[in-house]
């Protein structure tokens, strides 16, 4: 098992330190460029978790369709000389900062304290099999929310172009 | 039949009437709106003959048909039914209400032909007839005063019904207010008696009087007795609340006839009949009603006399009957007063109506100095107003006579009148007398004073149908009740009425028997008095006219004061409405505005700056939005984790 | 309390505490960058994050249930991020701004 | 990745094999594509450098290695860096999880011959190759060229619309074998034409077992999305060269540049040999199973290691020829059919292929159902 | 577990890649650089500032639909593995219409998109 141990390590670190780097990272585009590498990362948790199909989805929508969306927009519309990375006000920054600290500090230790959930993970199944019975779960129990969101899409859809078109005709102005 | 189903015609169908007429009023020209509103009232009096036939079928113990509707509230140990309840009081009520008031609404059809808001006018007499059936009909005094509100507001919107005329408008704005100090005195009785008796409903609070004995000069019997008294003052136009009454004859005439005459004015009257048994165990507010009564009858009676609009003078002839009527209770003679209620019910509404005919004939004009010799143009208004006046002035056998001399009599001979009170009574026939005749004289008989260009002319037959049947009913509606010293002349007629009311009016205690002679005596001299003070009227209008103004010079500021009505409305300006308006201001200008309204600003400066303080937080900025979501997920975490 | 080799098993902590995290790290990103765009791309981030909960949870105690919401939450992320770059694509093609501070003024 | 020690050195040397045998691959093709361009356009090609211009190769090589070193000065270093190392990663990482041929079993071992299993094998091909956007957009990016970065948008934009026909045309063939899994595909494909139907197994042995005969539109919208995917002709919009000069990597050259030409022809590869594995029966050889070459090889070799590597080594070379073929048709329609207009790629991608693959789905779905109704 | 067989040939060919560049560096020819050929490649002109470049709307709206067509289209594939199986386990009429309702919104947004003229390309 000591793969699993160094794997686990090795994404977590990986995912930890591009995740920061989203945050810390000055140019927005090596920021997406980040996120896409902690997607890819959070993909591949989710195979050490056994969720092989919901890694490879992972990558197709986020880190291949959403990303390549914000890279795209980043880069169509030339975003490199950027104002100031991080907004003003140092005490609110101080806040900021001290806020997101307690509250890692306050999660880990929440879960480090209560969790107590002691089942063990499922003996290996073939990851297919999986899938399978995600599609079963997929078209049972949770067959309204799937059509709910394929009418949210359509939605979406239609308001993106509604937007897009708004006050601009097709070109970016100057 | 079903008594409730009958119950609930009676009160209902003018309440239908009321909205037919009332949410499709611009739709319906006067015939259609006058025959529904005719019909419905119609309608409600036959429900109240039917209702009336079976009662009288019972035995005469237990004439009682209670229906109750539904329980209305219930708070703690208030529980109010609505229930209604038909009885020997209530049922000469019905009867005059929906008998009188479907002649009226049918003098109304001829009367208001021309007038634009003629359905809305029916509509509002509808629920007024309908408030009327709840206020007599009630078994509790809840269920009545909603009534008592009821046929207010209906007198506020009639006799302000030509709202354009601002004075009209006043009148009924007048009424209305002089009607809310009454009513709250009647609110304040009945807090009283509830807290007394814990009950509202007549035949509880009637069977637990006597028991509960008054111990002191002022307990609450004679407290709560006081104050509904008081309130009835304010409906019944009683000294000192009588002022709204003239006033409020700016209303079309048969409003005048049906609610300032012949029912909503006896309210009072019929409240304190309903309630006799207690008001008989309160001497001292017996006492009260008596006087102002009897001081009400001769002072109205005097400011008639000196009138010269043909309304007013009804109105005032109406203010000084209802005295009598006052006396009568007041001198423990209830049925007297039902008696008079009704024949002055008959009479009254026959000389509205024909006042209406007079001023219809004389294209609005109210004046009797502009009228005279009018019998040739109007003979049947003329011959029914005749009837009437006969009846009011008190000679018999017409009606007025009889419900009259019984009042007069028992003020002389019940234990509770006295012989000044009977002094007073004939004071106010013999001034009745005289200015009734001053009435007729100017009005219909002596030389013409009608200005040129108006052509008087007969009513038409809508109007004329009324007329002769309250004429009729003036002439022999006093014959159910007459005293038993005539019969005793006549051949032993029967009482009718005093058999009817027995059950429900409560003795005299200490009734002398009476002395025949002394009782022909009296009938003869206030008879006597009467006629003589007519014939004095008919001498000083008709056959030496001029003689009446050289007699009011020679009166001097006497006859200044009667004229001006004793000067109360002023004197109740000066001594009450002023000081009530610059206390009023006074209190607006350094309560209100000095020290509410700066309160007020000052916490809406408060808000302000808070809410300023506040917005600062809110600035739009997302960021500090995320922030506080983050505050608060810290601190929760923080607490859950603490415990 | 009885030992546990931190580095060398693998718990269901060891992903909360991953996911609480990166979680946070989003958060930062939220409440400190300016880029209205970067501000979105902290969003998907704390989104992954609970998705690592998700699936975490739906791992240790067997039940698939955590994929499928995992599943929605990323349609739902996706459709955000859609229409939120639409909106700011929209106001930088009008106004050539990104920062975050200027949205102050579209209210109203 | 392996139990011990010995299993992972394996594992890791197999997939040092599989890239250097798709990077090896890349030269050939580069020459095949030169001589067949020159074939069918009825010229000679590379000739002159040894047999037939077979040292060509080579002499590219060392060209390529010493061409000057060169960053224009606009250029996001990083960036410009980064993008063509990533070029490798997809067409590895994907080519990487087709089978190339059956096990091998060597005493307790069985070997994959393929870089590794992937249980989800399709969901993470199509994961692996949506991340090629990032190299196109950060080559045309980094490049601080404004046609860089126009090639770069265009050639993404295309890239993401033919992904949708191509996943959804997918759908078909999944649906088909009920799998994800391509090892469990190509099983499927085994021996001649069986089929169930209305409670009924219907078989010919006139075809081979392949899935193209199920689904012959999935498989030409397949093939045509591939080729946007891989940017080639008739769809390299990208590097349209009138327009836009030479597309994301015009300001590339040298090894960089070679670095792209590995990972296209790694993207072509990738395409073939999803198009063999899919639809025309993977590794296995037409109207055999995998079970009748073992026992083929059995009672050539006698020993069930050797016959099962010899089997592997005839699976292997049957997968490759099936490979050959498609890369060939590659070229050959690379040099035959003219390139598309911008609008008119656009309106192929999403008026015309998406709909059929819709279509597709719809009639795979209603048949797959109505056929398993019996009555 | 795969996963290590992925990480260690993605790191390897990175690796390759980097060496490759490297090699190309130190073996790459001697160097002759000026401004015009440090400048962005242009058709013989004066390069102009990127700024000034106009790109398109059309690029991220073809994005941002390629988002939601995507997603509805992986939302089939754990229905397409397990389709065969839900008709084996008596589902798959539901099955069948859930996805036809759901394939029926998809179209309905494609056809919307080409009607409004969304994927016109000029």
């Amino acid at each position: 098992m000591t793969a699993d141990i160094f794997l686990f390590w090795l994404l977590a670190s990986v995912t930890l330190l591009s995740g920061v780097g989203v945050v810390l990272v000055s140019n927005p585009i090596y920021s997406a460029l980040c996120l896409a590498m902690t997607m890819v990362g959070v993909s591949a948790i989710f195979a050490t978790l056994g969720a092989y199909f919901i890694a490879g989805v992972q990558m197709i929508v986020y880190a291949g369709a959403v990303m390549v969306l914000f890279v795209m927009v980043l880069m169509l519309f030339d975003l490199k000389t950027e104002i100031a990375t991080f907004s003003r006000g140092r005490i609110s920054g101080a806040i900021k900062i001290a806020i997101v600290g307690l509250l890692a500090g306050l999660i880990a230790g929440t879960f480090a304290m209560t969790t107590t959930i002691a089942g063990k993970p499922e003996t290996k199944e073939k990851a297919g099999h999986a899938a399978k019975s995600l599609g079963e779960l997929l078209f049972t129990k949770y067959v309204f929310g799937f059509e709910a969101l394929g009418v949210l899409l359509l939605i979406i859809a239609i308001g993106v172009v509604g937007l897009a078109r708004s006050k601009g005709g097709t070109h970016a102005k100057h | 039949m079903n008594h409730s189903l009958l119950m609930s015609i009676l009160i209902l169908s003018p309440f239908v009437g009321f909205l037919i007429n009332g949410l499709r009023y611009k739709k319906h020209n006067y015939l259609v709106a006058g025959t529904i509103a005719t019909s419905a009232v119609f309608i409600s009096f036959i429900s109240a003959v039917f209702l009336v036939v079976d009662l009288v079928g019972l035995p005469p113990d237990s004439r009682r048909i209670a229906v109750t509707f539904f329980e209305w509230i219930r708070v703690a140990n208030l529980s109010v039914d609505a229930g209604f309840v038909v009885d020997q009081i209530s049922a000469i009520m019905i009867l005059i209400i929906t008998g009188v008031g479907s002649l009226i609404h049918l003098f109304s059809v001829g009367y208001m032909h021309h007038d634009k808001g003629v359905a809305k006018y029916f509509a509002y007499l509808n629920l007024f007839i309908f408030n009327m059936l709840l206020l007599v009909l009630g078994d509790n005094l809840l269920v009545m005063f909603v009534g008592w509100e009821g046929v207010g507001l209906c007198s506020y919107l009639l006799i302000g019904f030509w709202f354009t005329d601002e004075t009209k408008a006043a009148a009924g704005m007048k009424a209305f207010v002089t009607n809310r100090v009454g009513d709250a005195a009647f609110l304040l009785g009945m807090f009283i008696l509830f807290l007394t008796f814990g009950t509202l409903n007549f035949s509880e609070l009637n069977a637990l009087v006597p028991a509960a004995a008054e111990t002191s000069w002022l307990g609450a019997i004679t407290l709560g007795t006081l104050f509904l008294f008081v309130g009835a003052t304010g409906k019944s136009a009683q000294i000192p609340l009588y002022i709204w009454l003239p006033d409020a004859m700016a209303g079309p005439t048969p409003v005048s006839a049906l609610i300032h005459a012949a029912t909503m004015v006896t309210a009072g009257v019929y409240m304190i009949v309903r309630l006799n048994p207690m008001f008989m165990m309160a001497p001292n507010t017996m006492m009260i009603i008596a006087i102002i009564g009897a001081a009400t009858a001769v002072m109205a009676a005097t400011i008639g006399m000196t009138q010269w609009d043909i309304k007013k003078v009804l109105a005032y002839s109406t203010v000084s009957q209802l005295g009598y009527m006052f006396l009568a209770c007041g001198v423990g003679a209830f049925g007297a007063a039902m008696f008079h209620l009704m024949t002055h019910a008959f009479f009254k509404a026959l000389m509205f109506l024909g006042s209406g005919s007079v001023i219809h004939a004389m294209h609005e004009e109210q004046d009797i100095r502009k009228m005279g010799a009018l019998k040739k143009y109007l003979p049947i208004t003329h011959f029914t107003f005749l009837l009437g006046w006969l009846a009011i002035i008190g000679i018999p056998p017409f009606s007025g006579f009889f419900s009259k001399d019984e009042i007069l009599w028992m003020s002389f001979h019940s234990p509770l009148g006295h012989p000044v009170l009977w002094a007073a009574g004939a004071l106010g026939a013999t001034l009745t007398a005289f200015y009734m005749t001053r009435l007729m004289c100017l009005t219909f008989w002596g030389a013409s004073r009608v200005p040129k260009g108006t052509h008087p002319h007969e009513s038409p037959i809508t109007m004329t149908i009324p007329l002769v049947v309250l004429g009729v009913l003036s002439v022999i509606g006093g014959w159910i009740g007459i005293p038993h010293i005539v019969s005793d002349f006549l051949g032993h007629l029967p009482n009718v009425w005093e058999e009817w009311l027995h059950p429900m009016i409560k003795e005299v205690p200490n009734m002398g028997p009476a002395d025949a002679s002394l009782e022909w005596a009296l009938i003869a001299t206030s008879v006597g008095l009467a006629s003589v003070s007519a014939l004095v009227a008919y001498h000083m209008y008709v056959r030496k006219p001029g003689s009446a103004s050289r007699v009011a010079d020679a009166m001097g500021p006497a006859y200044k004061i009667v004229y001006n009505k004793y000067f109360i409305d002023e004197a109740y300006f000066a001594a009450i409405i002023n000081p009530l308006v610059k206390g009023s201001r006074a209190l607006w200008y350094y309560v209100d505005v000095n020290f509410i309204d700066k309160c007020t600003y000052w916490a809406a400066d408060v808000a302000k700056g808070g809410g300023a303080l506040i917005r600062s937080l809110q600035n739009g900025n997302m960021q500090q939005y995320a922030m506080y979501i983050g505050i608060g997920l810290v601190v929760v975490l923080s607490i859950l984790l603490m415990r | 309390m009885q030992s546990i080799d931190i580095f060398g098993q693998i718990g269901l902590n060891h992903y909360l505490i991953l996911s609480a995290l990166l979680f946070v790290t989003g958060m930062a990103g939220v409440l400190l960058r300016r880029n209205i765009i970067v501000l979105l791309m902290s969003i998907e981030l704390m989104l992954n994050a609970v998705n690592i909960s998700f699936i975490a949870f739906g791992k240790y105690m067997n039940q698939l249930d955590g994929q499928i919401l995992v599943f929605f939450v990323m349609t739902i992320a996706a459709a955000e991020a859609a229409v939120g770059l639409a909106i700011a694509v929209n106001i930088f093609k009008r106004y050539k701004e990104v920062n975050i501070r200027f949205f102050e003024h579209l209210k109203g | 990745m392996g139990e011990s020690a010995f299993e992972i050195a394996i594992n890791c040397v197999k997939l040092v094999l599989v890239f250097l045998l798709m990077v090896q691959m890349v030269p050939v093709l580069v020459w095949l594509e030169r001589r067949g361009s020159g074939f069918i356009q009825n010229r000679f090609g590379p000739n002159r450098v040894g047999p037939l211009g077979l040292m060509q190769l080579l002499a590219d090589a060392v060209k390529f290695l010493t061409k000057e070193e060169f960053v224009p000065k606009a250029a996001t270093k990083l960036l410009f860096y980064a993008a063509p190392v990533f070029a490798l990663l997809p067409g590895t990482l994907a080519f990487s999880a087709i089978p190339m041929a059956s096990p091998l079993k060597w005493g307790e071992h069985t070997f994959l011959i393929q870089g590794y299993e992937i249980g989800v094998g399709i969901v993470f091909i199509l994961a692996i190759s949506s991340l090629a956007a990032y190299t196109i957009l950060m080559a045309g990016w980094g490049s601080g060229n404004k046609f860089s970065l126009m090639g770069a948008l265009r050639a993404s934009a295309q890239t993401i619309s033919y992904e949708l026909a191509l996943g959804l045309s997918l759908v078909g063939v999944i649906m088909m074998y009920g799998t994800f899994n391509l090892t469990e595909m190509i099983h499927a494909q085994e021996g001649a034409m069986q089929f169930q139907a209305f409670g009924f197994t219907i078989s010919s042995s006139l075809l081979p077992n392949w899935g193209i005969f199920y689904q012959p539109l999935a498989a030409v919208l397949f093939f045509a999305a591939t080729f946007a995917e891989s940017n080639r002709l008739p769809f390299d919009l990208a590097e349209g060269e009138a327009e836009l000069v030479a597309g994301f990597h015009t300001e590339y050259g040298g090894f960089k540049m070679l670095l792209f030409f590995i990972g296209e022809y790694g993207h072509m590869m990738v395409a073939s040999g999803l198009m063999a594995t899919f639809f025309f029966g993977g590794y296995n050889i037409p109207w055999t199973t995998t079970e009748q070459v073992y026992q083929w090889a059995l009672g050539i070799v006698g020993s069930p290691d050797w016959a099962s590597a010899l089997s592997s080594a005839v699976h292997f070379a049957m997968f490759f020829a099936k490979l050959a073929a498609f890369l060939w048709i590659f070229i050959w329609v690379r040099w035959t059919l003219p390139r598309f207009r911008y609008d008119q790629l656009m309106d192929l991608g999403w008026k015309t292929m998406l709909p059929w693959a819709l279509a597709n789905t719809i009639i795979t779905a209603v048949v797959v159902f109505a056929v398993s109704q019996t009555w | 577990m795969p996963l290590g067989g992925v990480i260690f040939i993605a790191v390897f060919v990175t690796v390759f890649g980097c060496l490759c560049l490297l090699a190309g560096r130190l073996l790459g020819g001697k160097k002759h650089q000026d401004a015009v050929k440090l400048a962005p490649y242009e058709c013989g002109i004066p390069s102009q500032e990127k700024k000034d470049t106009k790109v398109s709307v059309k690029f991220y709206l073809t994005a941002i639909l390629f988002i939601l067509f995507d997603i509805e289209i992986i939302f089939m594939y754990p229905w397409a593995t397990s389709f065969k199986q839900m008709i084996s386990d008596g589902t798959g009429t539901a099955a069948l219409v859930a996805m036809m309702i759901f394939i029926l919104i998809f179209i309905f947004g494609l056809f919307w998109e080409i009607r409004s003229k969304a994927l016109e390309w000029d």
